[in-house]
């Protein structure tokens, strides 16, 4: 049931729908090990800045560097937790206020353990990730976005 | 030895480019980075971090030929 | 910007659909002071207990009183965690294995808030609110489920 | 007075009936469970809090009127 596939990408051009996320709940229905999920999803604030609001974020990537970052957080929280599935999806380009930029999913047949393994991710992928956000006001400027 | 270096975020502000490969004569990360400060004025007030061949590196690290990267505050999520 | 309607009942009878729980993200895309939404959902196993496997839970609650717990739960939670909003769905009747019976949603501006949040309100939903579930083997015998 | 008495879960197994109205006589709610395990022998063996006017309350409350609940273990989420 373990859900270890070979590395590959977790960026996806532009926003990440809600009716990706719906879909992606839809498959887990036929794994029926699974108790819990836990779900995290960044979205892009309007964030008033000086008087100026953010319309969007533009991200960019060392995008190697990353599928490599993201590949070992996913095998650490594999080792660390009992996690049947676990999911990861990053914007790059534009992401409009109020639009999806990340999406973490993780199952496991109990829900202590996706309490920790999604914060435990989230924080990883803040922290190791090379993913930079360019964000863009409404009058075109811009600032460079630095996570807290 | 010729090598390759990518620039990120904020930082191609400064640089205008994304990558470029520079001939360089020294040894030493630190070396690599008095050159690009010579080119790049603004750069060394800048935060950033160096990857070489995708690892975070410190700066005297040993330049290895493989490709280098500047990356400033990450902003994932 | 604050989503805290009177009291309503966070029933739904039978199980919880992902177009639901897509469609519930996609109307948060207009509040633009959100960035980071905590999903919890909990989904029927199909677990073996003496060689018989369980294929559906059949809920049924104390209603007035379940809906009063929920409603303190959620006063208790916006008063203790800088929450934009916060939804809460159970499902009553029968939930197939692999079918989400419950889905709890939480919204912040900043992402400690809601890994804090959505573990309180998970925790105390399981621990205080009278809903009972009767899990349906495949022969039709039963069993009583019981929270640990 | 008349009381309304309702089970829940695991209890309608013993009961086989979700609610019933009672003539009660005594004050508190340790003799209305005297009452309820003359009636249903085998409520005794089985865990449950009681709830009157949807609160928890212990033994040693007294009755008031309001309803009056039996819940076993929950098993929500």
């Amino acid at each position: 049931m373990k859900d270890k596939k070979p590395m590959k990408s977790v960026f996806k051009e532009g926003a990440i729908t809600s009716e990706f996320i719906g879909n992606s709940i839809y498959k887990h229905q036929t794994k029926t090990s699974i108790g819990a999920h836990n779900i995290f999803l960044g979205q892009v604030r309007a964030d008033e800045i000086n008087g100026k609001t953010v319309s969007a974020i533009e991200y960019t990537a060392y995008e190697d560097m990353a599928n490599q970052k993201f590949h070992e957080i996913r095998e650490s929280a594999f080792e660390k937790f009992d996690l049947t599935c676990m999911h990861i999806y990053h914007s790059l380009g534009t992401v409009k206020a109020g639009e999806i930029c990340l999406f973490v999913f993780v199952s496991s047949p109990r829900r202590k353990v996706v309490f920790e393994a999604l914060e435990y991710i989230v924080e990883a992928i803040k922290a190791d990730v090379p993913v930079f956000g360019k964000e863009i006001f409404e009058d075109e400027s811009h600032q460079w976005k630095v996570n807290s | 030895m010729n090598i390759t270096i990518k620039y990120f975020g904020q930082l191609t502000d400064i640089t205008h480019l994304e990558e470029e490969t520079l001939e360089f004569g020294g040894t030493y990360v630190y070396e690599l980075l008095e050159t690009l400060y010579r080119k790049y004025n603004t750069l060394k007030t800048k935060n950033f971090q160096v990857a070489q061949n995708q690892e975070l590196v410190n700066e005297n690290t040993k330049i290895t030929g493989h490709e280098i990267a500047l990356l400033p505050p990450f902003a994932g999520g």
